[in-house]
């Protein structure tokens, strides 16, 4: 079977359910503008969500045909993105991770800091820190994307494109150009890729 | 010694009932059970019985009130027939899967539509994949025996299911027959008190039913399939002592009538096996070698002895008093069961189905003949030209 | 005639369910479910202002906040507190603060899966 | 037949100081961050003590309670069906009366209280709950309200106030309130035709120390009773979740929530502001209704003003129903 590039998203329950699902949604959405094969997909084992909760989101991308389907989760995820960095200290974000993978977190902290709180970062080839300037609030918010709804905000409007826009500089599945031309908010993914820490580890 | 008593099957089931020292009842009016419940209700009120008997709602509430007096400890007891055994569908999974045993009288109707109060099995035949042991009686003999029978299955400590305890309704429910009433101190001896391993007491606090991780739910049916491949076991030493204390004679779960040298038999569950019987016998007053294989269980079924002792004839016609629209013999349950189980025979008889005592429609000696027709000339080339035969529609029954 | 179903079930034992998915009640606190890594900040309390009115005791959700009699002070659940902050919005006497988690060294969870 | 059958006695509490320390509803559970029905869960579970039973319909506290195979409650609890939890109830019920009644249970008759939401106590579980409450079970009934099916991810239900954007009634140009209709009275359907109930009480969050002491009382009534509290959800109704209590609170002082008992016919109320706050003030603090028009908010206005003539009695709907306009 061919490589599966396997992005595992980690967002706050409800706060950041949509953001996190929009996320994975943009970066299959321009990997498959790219010509990829691609596979997004909410975490069914933690939805519902609670406010809060450590919740994941999924993206597989590769150059063939993706085979597995209906896992519930990526095993051996190859990038991991936090879209909170208190994450960090909650999960063993490198769960499954083989040496070389990527982590991406939206912090105003930088990657140095971050890895205080990562015992296992020999895993890690990259840290890449973006500040999306979150704010966790109930404003806007839409809950008809969830449970395989339709999504009726615009995709990508908020902070998954800066995020997304950061994590391009983590591997070249990811093109700023095609994250542009998915991503409603196509001046934050611009910013997200610019203004993004990356620290070759 | 024991009496002899003249009782209806609802009657007999609710004596069952009584003899079972049954703690909570739980009724609902639908005819033809309701008899079981008026029955019980004076028995209660008269002081013979010390039960609370709760007036629910709807079935969906009287299947809920015995499993949830079943978690709290006490044997419960409850019923119904037709309509009012799919209205309480969603409870039945979980009294199954709660492992809690409770036991529902089934005194079978047509569903609707249109309104029909006919006996056929569709209605608790359609709860079979629930996870509850069921079975047909014959008589209202078998019908009260079967009910104390099944309280000690189904809590049996390694089997703790709840159980559907079927008769026809009108043909076993409302025509009385001799009934040998057993000695309460015979049916304490038989059957011990209630026991329930994890009951909901706050002196030692548990908690029943939490959400799961999806693979543990794999786990939880694997622990069912493996009680119901244990129940057989429990089935035949529970029915060995019953004979053996009460003086009966029930095979677990095959009743052969005048099977010896057969070339064909009827095979079928409740009621209707008492005409087969008569049919049989005038049929082998003609040189005709007929004879009737009963169903005791439908679940658990049994395989092995269905494969074993169907395989001695030439040929079986299943009566199937169910449907099974669209289903693989277009026609009823029973067939499809037989037809897998003698799949690994290595000389399988011819296997056909007759669509009889559907609607309430009374399976006739005339019928029981035609069928007899069909079967003697399977029997004799070894094949079927019909997996299904409407009997009273189809050409030659 | 050979029985060609599966006679015994082997679960193995990670996925083990007692029977009737009937589970025995905790005692003190539900270890299966931390919750603590669920905070992005932390209540904070100052013992000098806190006049020990109960209301955080009384209104968290989580059972996270106990007045310890002997010492005379409120003491906080940080393997379980969500990090709701409703004691912080309910405090009269202001004696508690948020603070990012990351702020701290301790209080780490880290857990293989949510739950 | 007799029933000598021993109950509890539950005594009030008259201040916080006084409120249990002990926990029966423990830490670890999966319930949202400052969720409305998790503290009343715990407030309850304080109120009821060890010698209980819960009952838990499916629902929000139900499914995030117990997720995967662990549970937070230190007495004994139980799932029941959304459908059936007053049917359950009235098993486990009848099953210790009669158990007690032989000497198989030693002990006095347990708490029997069933948690149930709005969906649970006065939708689909209607039908369970009314014969609970005809048939005079020694059951308490609660129905926790966060005014929504919030585990499936916030459905209206007929908890669910006129105006409320849910995930089945979201506002668009054709129907622009949202929730078109108002809810239905819960107390009033148990006090209106259930002879075997003498005490229903509605309770807040915002007021433990009252909620405690209902819980007490109704439990110490023989046969059943009925409580309705109100639980904000903050992800159902779209608020920080630190402001739970807060908004339970202002819903008090607006006149959006009234906490009354009944008591064998007579009313009485408690925690009533001298004056009411307008019902904007309460609305505006929560994103589900975000979407309203003056004019909406002035019909909601017009139904709380008419209902806060007679609290907890019946009173003809001041606005139009849907089809009647």
């Amino acid at each position: 079977m061919a490589d599966v590039y396997q992005i595992t998203i980690w967002a706050r329950g409800v706060v950041q359910d949509m953001e996190g699902r929009h996320m994975s949604l943009i970066m299959a959405n321009s990997a498959d503008k790219d010509g990829k094969f691609v596979q997004a997909w909410d975490d069914y084992a933690d939805l519902p969500d609670r406010v809060g909760v450590p919740l994941r989101k999924y993206v597989r991308i590769s150059d063939e045909e993706i085979e597995m389907r209906y896992e519930y989760e990526n095993k051996e995820p190859n990038m991991v993105v936090l879209m909170d960095d208190t994450i960090v200290k909650g999960m063993n974000i490198l769960w499954g991770m083989k040496k070389g993978g990527v982590l991406v977190v939206n912090s105003k902290r930088s990657p140095d800091e971050i890895l205080k709180f990562v015992p296992n970062k020999e895993l890690l080839k990259k840290v890449i820190c973006v500040d999306a300037e979150h704010a966790f609030s109930m404003e806007g918010l839409d809950f008809m994307g969830s449970e395989g709804g339709v999504e009726a905000a615009a995709v990508g409007a908020g902070i998954s494109a800066v995020i997304a826009g950061a994590a391009v500089h983590g591997t070249d599945n990811l093109t700023l150009d095609s994250l542009v031309a998915v991503a409603a908010n196509k001046e934050g993914a611009k910013e997200g890729y610019e203004k993004a820490v990356v620290k070759d580890l | 010694m024991a009496k002899e008593m003249f009782l209806a099957g609802c009657s007999a089931a609710a004596h069952g009932a009584k003899l079972s020292r049954v703690e909570v009842i739980s009724s609902y009016p639908i005819r033809p059970y309701t008899g079981i419940m008026m029955e019980l209700s004076k028995l209660v009120a008269n002081g013979e019985l010390d039960a609370e008997f709760v007036h629910g709602e709807g079935e969906h509430a009287q299947v809920s009130i015995a499993y949830g007096a079943s978690a709290a400890g006490a044997r419960a007891y409850t019923g119904s027939s037709g309509v009012g055994v799919t209205y309480a569908m969603e409870c039945y999974s979980p009294a199954a899967g709660g492992r809690l045993p409770c036991q529902m009288a089934i005194a079978d109707r047509a569903l609707d539509p249109p309104g029909d109060f006919g006996s056929e099995h569709t209605d608790v035949m359609s709860a079979r994949d629930q996870g509850w042991i069921m079975g047909w009686a014959e008589t209202p003999q078998e019908v009260l025996d079967n009910t104390i029978m099944y309280f000690r299955i189904g809590e049996d400590p390694g089997v703790m299911l709840p159980q559907f305890c079927c008769q026809d309704g009108y043909f076993v429910s409302h025509i009385p027959g001799k009934v040998v009433y057993p000695e309460q101190s015979q049916v304490d001896e038989y059957l011990p008190p209630f026991k329930n391993p994890h009951p909901l007491d706050p002196t030692k606090p548990v908690s029943h039913g939490p959400q799961i991780y999806p693979d543990q739910g794999p786990a939880i049916d694997l622990q069912r399939a493996q009680a119901f491949i244990d129940v057989p076991k429990v089935i035949r030493k529970a029915v060995k002592e019953y004979n053996e204390i009460f003086g009966r004679d029930y095979s677990p779960f095959l009743d052969e009538y005048r099977t010896d040298d057969a070339d064909f038999v009827f095979f079928l569950q409740g009621g209707h096996a008492r005409t087969a019987r008569y049919a049989v016998n005038h049929l082998r007053d003609k040189g005709v070698k007929a004879g009737m294989v009963k169903l005791r269980f439908l679940r658990p079924f049994p395989t092995e002895e269905i494969a074993e002792t169907l395989s001695k004839f030439k040929a079986v016609g299943t009566v199937e008093t169910s449907t099974s629209y669209g289903g693989a013999m277009k026609g009823g349950n029973l067939i499809h069961e037989v037809r897998a189980a003698l799949y690994d025979v290595p000389k399988p008889p011819a296997v056909t189905s007759f669509m009889a005592g559907l609607g309430g429609e009374v399976v006739t000696l005339d019928e029981f003949y035609n069928m007899a027709k069909v079967l003697a000339q399977a029997a004799k080339t070894g094949k079927v030209d019909q997996y299904v035969y409407w009997v009273n529609f189809d050409k030659g029954v | 005639m050979s029985k060609k179903y599966c006679e015994k079930f082997k679960i193995p034992k990670h996925l083990e369910v007692p029977m009737g998915a009937v589970i025995p009640a905790p005692v003190k606190e539900n270890r299966n479910m931390i919750t603590g890594n669920w905070r992005t900040e932390r209540p904070v309390i100052d013992h000098e202002a806190c006049t020990l009115c109960l209301n955080c005791f009384l209104f968290c959700p989580d059972a996270c906040w106990h007045l310890d009699e002997k010492e005379e002070r409120m003491v906080w659940n940080a393997d379980f507190c969500k990090g709701c902050l409703i004691c912080v919005n309910e405090c009269p006497a202001d004696c508690l603060t948020p603070v990012n988690e990351l702020e701290f060294k301790g209080g780490v969870v880290r857990l293989e899966k949510p739950f | 037949m007799a029933k000598a059958v021993e109950t509890q006695n539950l005594e009030a509490v008259k201040s916080i100081r006084r409120v249990p320390q002990e926990e029966y509803y423990l830490p670890g559970h999966r319930t949202c961050q400052g969720c409305g029905p998790a503290l009343t869960y715990k407030l309850v579970s304080k109120a009821a003590g060890p010698d209980s039973i819960f009952l838990g319909p499916t629902g929000c506290m139900y499914v995030a309670n117990t997720s995967y195979l662990c549970s937070p409650w230190a007495y004994p609890w139980m799932h029941t069906q959304i459908t059936n939890a007053g049917a359950v109830a009235s098993g486990i019920e009848a099953a210790y009366q009669v158990l007690i009644r032989k000497g198989k249970y030693k002990g006095k008759l347990p708490n029997i209280v069933v948690m149930g939401g709005d969906g649970g106590s006065i939708d689909i579980g209607l039908q369970a709950m009314s014969g609970l409450m005809y048939r005079g079970h020694d059951v308490l009934f609660i129905m926790y309200d966060n005014e929504s099916y919030a585990n499936t991810g916030i459905q209206t239900s007929p908890a669910t106030p006129y105006g409320a954007n849910t995930t089945f009634t979201p506002p668009g140009e054709a129907i622009p309130e949202g929730k078109v209709l108002f809810p239905k009275d819960a107390p009033q359907l148990v006090i209106g035709g259930h002879p075997a109930v003498h005490y229903v009480a509605t309770a807040s969050v915002a007021y433990p120390v009252d909620l405690i002491n209902k819980v007490r009382k109704a439990l110490n009534y023989k046969g059943p009773s009925f409580l309705h509290i109100h639980s904000p959800c903050p992800k159902g109704w779209m608020f920080d979740a630190a402001k739970t209590v807060e908004v339970a609170k202002l819903a008090i002082e607006t006149g959006m929530w009234v906490n009354y008992e009944w008591e064998k016919g007579e009313y009485t109320y408690q925690h009533t502001p001298k004056e009411y706050k307008p019902v904007k003030e309460y609305m505006k603090t929560q994103q589900r209704f975000a979407h309203l028009t003056d004019a909406h908010i002035a019909k909601m206005q017009a139904f709380i003003d008419a209902r806060l003539k007679a609290p907890g009695i019946p009173v003809a709907l001041p606005v139009l129903g849907p089809r009647e306009e």
